[in-house]
């Protein structure tokens, strides 16, 4: 199945239609047929709405920062994450080694799927915010029955399919290689009916080839960047030997460090696709955002700036709304 | 509860404590915390720039204090964060999310508390005891202040406290009436605040045990007080990105192998819910 | 033509020798036959030293700080390099899009080689610098002429390959595709006899594969990480439309920003081969320099940081010699 | 020459002069600089962690006054370095890498001086007019110091600068009896310096140029002394990641279309080399 014609609404030689608002107020984004209240969402894995909300009670839900939500990637078993330690700040940055922790997609759609719909449900002035549910599967059949699954479900909107999961026999993140990219996404687009995002891997040679490959593939828009990966440096015990700090091994760099990486991989990527492009990577501004909005983005995620600043992505909003970019 | 967005305070004081840094914003409009509760900060100004360009992320603190629209912080400098914020003046800003994570729950019967802490880990137990002397725990889980503002009775409260040396015993000053010990034998007792506080069983064992400190102490009062069937809260600690609960970066594992974010569900722990407290799972100091 | 047997010297089971002596005087290393007075090296384009012997005088070589030298990229024709501007400072950072100006094959074995052999040749105490001269081509014909070259000459010890050349049918790095990098080993190893270092590119999906390809292929060493690719932002004209920055559109990003994409890339790579690994990649002290050794390195290249601080690779060779890291 | 290492430097002072900083370092034991020699500087502590997690690499200054063992340079704050080191106070210390470059030859015949500077450009036209001041130049070009010491006769030294407003025009107190010009018309003659500049030269052709100052009034002065056929010297500014021709970033294009590196060709280039000057080859200002 390719992508030409699919159903996002586009006006001609625009991806979508951010338009900036002299009076401030954010302006409305069209994405994939999803009407977006501005163009800032958050990367997933970054921001834990239902915990967020118990931390911050009701302030969150009026003052929601993201224009739609992000899940954290929902694989199809329940994952208990990697051992701790899982995290190590590196210069302009941050390195996680998470390893995925979720209920698995049973867990996920009995338990939080309903907690999330009622959060993001419009509220007052506020209109709902729509869900996009991020999976992974480690095979073709897996994925199916992700995406399937998804279909089924009304409150979620979209689906971001996370490709940077190891191919089991090359060990190789699946979304590196477009030719198995392409066909992965082949054999598993029929199931889903919503929008496709797709989540590329910056571990790559070539990302415009895999933005293309996806494109073919069926995808009705992409993402990227995820983390670069990377690895903490083994502090040394009094014996002498180097020991592994990251639960995980290695892990992933996000933050300021990536963001002019993410910068070239966006740029790369979206010259060469038609669909339209989340662009994420160490934005921390709406300075930031607006450089990835000039290389053809028509979204931007906001991940690791959300730690230091949980209400980021309203200020970065607002801000573009204001055109102080 | 946090409210949902940082605030930023001003540098009231920055005081030494012996080894130690007293660093006190004002904050008068923030939300009262409970004890063991804590905020996550970063100088506003030139957070970064130190070894290997860090900090970047901001940094975890128990409040060890909430008087006068103030909150007191004890600082130790560790690493690049903690150097950048006890270096601080008067007047300078600080980018403050808080009152976070789940602090200690008091018993709510008539057992002695006894509060055990090691080192900088001795904060929160400063405004616990405040919380102690203001009055009786309540039962409700929900209740923002977990004291009633009824008088205390019965059993007076026990404060042990550890440290590795005479310099970092200052901060001892914290708490009122504490007895102290010191791995160098500086200060009071030679040797780990556990003697102490296995003594303080031995004497009398119907008690609760309110600690925080260092992981190998932590584990060294947990041991202890499942030997001697005591239920103990420890406050423990872990490396974090954001402290709300978003990264999944600050877990630790749990009786029967699931991992539990400190940040949310902790940083006050039963101690029954741990298997151990394991050392790296966070800054080890 | 492959590696196996080839004629480096090494202990068994260890990559190199540096051994710790602590009365800190940096103590002897041995690379593929080289002796070198201690593990640190320059990186490749980071370091002029004619141009640092006319700024700084005779104190560059009683205390040139690289205990080999690596020339920049040398290529067959003359190149003038990029337009300006090259340069964008990024987080914990720099951008370069420098575009390898060198005056030729031809131009630098007759003025900048006997230049440098002068200025490396042993000084009073100081023993002589093995020199290392770096090539690059893009297609096997010149690579084998480039490596002839360079075997002719006695003032150059060993070469180190750039591959981060695009194809010019492709446009990916020729070292990108480890397929395509052993053949192209293959077909010219044989006109080099000196040690041949192999400098991989960063920006691939696998580069463990990249470093064996590099092995089979007959190198005798790799050095990595080059630079990650990156974009500088563009500012907004007044006319609000974006302009590139970079005279070369695109560049490369080193420094403190990718230290540990540098460290994951060392350690797999390292992993992988039984040949030296150089690492490098925003180096800045001893402790980072032994992190990459204890990694799988046996030589650790020093590059942005020298723009910094001239002397760092001295203040780094010092500190680990005298334990301090 | 400059030593091969940098220099920890004490500020001794940082002063307001108008809009911008005037920073002096002491550096007692540093070689004297020619004019038109400039420095690598970077504060040695918090040097990151402005705007963008910047400034990483050091930053280059002309030299602007070399007295009494410090050296003075004048400071606007256009970005994450210049505000660091513009912020620093007594007492705290700077990386320091100089003298780096070539400086100004001045003209050993009796064509008259006129020195044109442009904002905070006029800084190496401070410390050419004490140069001039001190004795005449020598045409040797390996001499550490320009200018010989005997007394300079002839013409006398001409200083034209021009300032966007007031405020920056506070900067030609560096120089002494500067004739001043604003872009606002604040002070002196309301226009570009050119106009002055074509006043002179209409005045008495018979001249030498110097000038630094913005891209923009350099390809002023270049077009109009090449069309007066008037040998000019322009001080060139460059992004510059090192200050010492390792990086080749600083280059800027030559007459023939070769490349120069600024920092070692440079910064000052006989107008003749260069087809015209172009913005934007570094740090706009
Ligand atoms: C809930 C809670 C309450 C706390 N209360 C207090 C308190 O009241 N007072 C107090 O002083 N401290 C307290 N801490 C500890 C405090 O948060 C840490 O000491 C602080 O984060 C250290 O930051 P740093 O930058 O100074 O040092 P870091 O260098 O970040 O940390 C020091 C240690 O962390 C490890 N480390 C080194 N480099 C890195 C890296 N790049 N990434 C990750 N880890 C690294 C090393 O083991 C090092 O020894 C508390 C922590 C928690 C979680
Ligand atoms: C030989 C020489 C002599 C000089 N003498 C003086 C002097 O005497 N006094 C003085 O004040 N200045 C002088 N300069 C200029 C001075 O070096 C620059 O103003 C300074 O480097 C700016 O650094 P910054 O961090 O403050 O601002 P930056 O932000 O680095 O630079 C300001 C401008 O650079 C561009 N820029 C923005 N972001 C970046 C980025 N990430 N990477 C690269 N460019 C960027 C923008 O156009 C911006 O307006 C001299 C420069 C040279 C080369
Ligand atoms: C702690 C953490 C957890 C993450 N978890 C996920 C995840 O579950 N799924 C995913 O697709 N990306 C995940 N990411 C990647 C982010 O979505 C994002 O691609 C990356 O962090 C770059 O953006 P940033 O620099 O703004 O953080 C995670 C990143 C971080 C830092
Ligand atoms: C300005 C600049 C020029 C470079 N030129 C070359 C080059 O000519 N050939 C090459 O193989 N690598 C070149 N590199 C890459 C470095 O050799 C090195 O691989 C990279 O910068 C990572 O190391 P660092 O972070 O210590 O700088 C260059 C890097 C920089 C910053
Ligand atoms: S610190 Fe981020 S989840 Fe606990
Ligand atoms: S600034 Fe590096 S070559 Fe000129």
């Amino acid at each position: 199945m390719s992508a030409e014609g699919r159903g996002h609404d586009r006006p001609d030689g625009e991806r979508s239609s951010p338009s900036q608002r002299p009076d401030g107020a954010p302006s409305a984004v069209s994405f994939c047929g999803l009407r977006l209240a501005h163009p800032i969402v958050n990367a997933s894995g970054t921001f834990d709405a239902l915990a967020a909300l118990a931390v911050f009670g009701e302030d969150l839900r009026t003052e929601f920062p993201f224009a739609a939500f992000v899940s954290k990637t929902i694989t199809l078993a329940p994952r208990a994450g990697n051992p701790p330690p899982r995290l190590w700040e590196a210069p302009a940055g941050l390195i996680n080694s998470i390893g995925l922790p979720n209920r698995g997609l049973e867990g996920y759609l009995e338990h939080d799927l309903p907690a999330l719909a009622a959060l993001l449900a419009a509220h007052g002035a506020r209109p709902a915010v729509p869900l996009i549910t991020n999976v992974m599967g480690s095979t073709a059949a897996e994925i199916a029955t992700l995406l399937a699954a998804c279909e089924e479900r009304p409150e979620i909107a979209a689906v971001e399919l996370n490709v940077s999961c190891p191919n089991v026999r090359t060990g190789l993140d699946i979304g590196a290689d477009p030719a198995q990219l392409q066909a992965v996404l082949e054999q598993t687009r029929g199931h889903l009916r919503k929008p496709l995002i797709v989540k590329l891997t910056p571990n790559t040679a070539d990302v415009a080839a895999c933005a293309h490959a996806a494109q073919q593939g069926g995808a009705d828009a992409i993402s990227l960047i995820n983390t670069l990966r990377a690895r903490a440096p083994a502090p040394r015990g009094p014996a002498g030997a180097p020991r592994a700090w990251l639960g995980g091994g290695t892990g992933g760099l996000s933050g300021p460090a990536i963001r002019l990486v993410a910068l070239a991989q966006v740029a790369a990527a979206a010259a060469r696709v038609s669909i339209p492009v989340i662009g994420m990577g160490g934005v921390q501004s709406a300075r930031h955002a607006r450089a990835l909005l000039d290389a053809g983005a028509s979204l931007v995620a906001v991940g690791t700036e959300s730690f230091r600043d949980p209400t980021a992505a309203s200020r970065i909003a607002r801000e573009l709304a204001e055109g102080r970019a | 509860m946090s409210g949902f967005a940082r605030r930023l305070l001003k540098v009231a004081a920055n005081e030494r404590l012996g080894a130690y840094r007293l660093l006190r914003l004002a904050d008068p409009h923030g939300p009262a915390p409970a004890p063991g509760q804590f905020a996550m900060l970063a100088a506003a100004a030139r957070w970064g720039a130190g070894e290997d360009e860090r900090p970047h992320l901001p940094r975890a603190f128990s409040i060890a204090r909430w008087q006068d629209g103030e909150a007191h912080y004890l600082l130790e400098d560790v690493g690049p964060g903690t150097r950048r914020l006890c270096e601080l003046r008067a007047g300078e800003d600080v980018w403050a999310l808080a009152p976070l994570g789940v602090g200690f729950r008091p018993a709510p019967d008539d057992a002695r508390p006894l509060l055990v802490g090691g080192g900088v880990g001795i904060a929160p137990l400063a405004i616990l005891q405040d919380g102690l002397a203001r009055g009786r725990p309540t039962l409700d889980p929900s209740a923002q202040d977990p004291f009633l503002p009824a008088p205390r009775e019965g059993a007076p409260v026990t404060v042990l406290l550890g440290f590795r040396d005479g310099e970092r015993a200052h901060g001892a000053a914290l708490l009122s009436g504490a007895q102290v010990c010191s791995d160098d034998g500086s200060v009071g007792h030679r040797g780990p605040v556990t003697d102490l506080l296995a003594h303080e069983l031995d004497r009398d064992a119907h008690a609760t045990v309110y600690a925080c400190g260092p992981p190998a102490m932590l584990e060294a009062v947990r041991a202890l007080c499942e030997r001697r069937a005591v239920p103990a809260q420890l406050a423990l600690e872990a490396g974090m990105a954001c402290g709300f609960g978003a990264c999944f970066g600050c877990v630790v594992p749990t009786r029967g192998g699931a991992y539990a974010r400190v940040c949310v569900e902790g940083p006050v722990f039963d101690a029954a819910r741990l298997e151990c407290v394991q050392a790296h799972t966070g800054a080890p100091r």
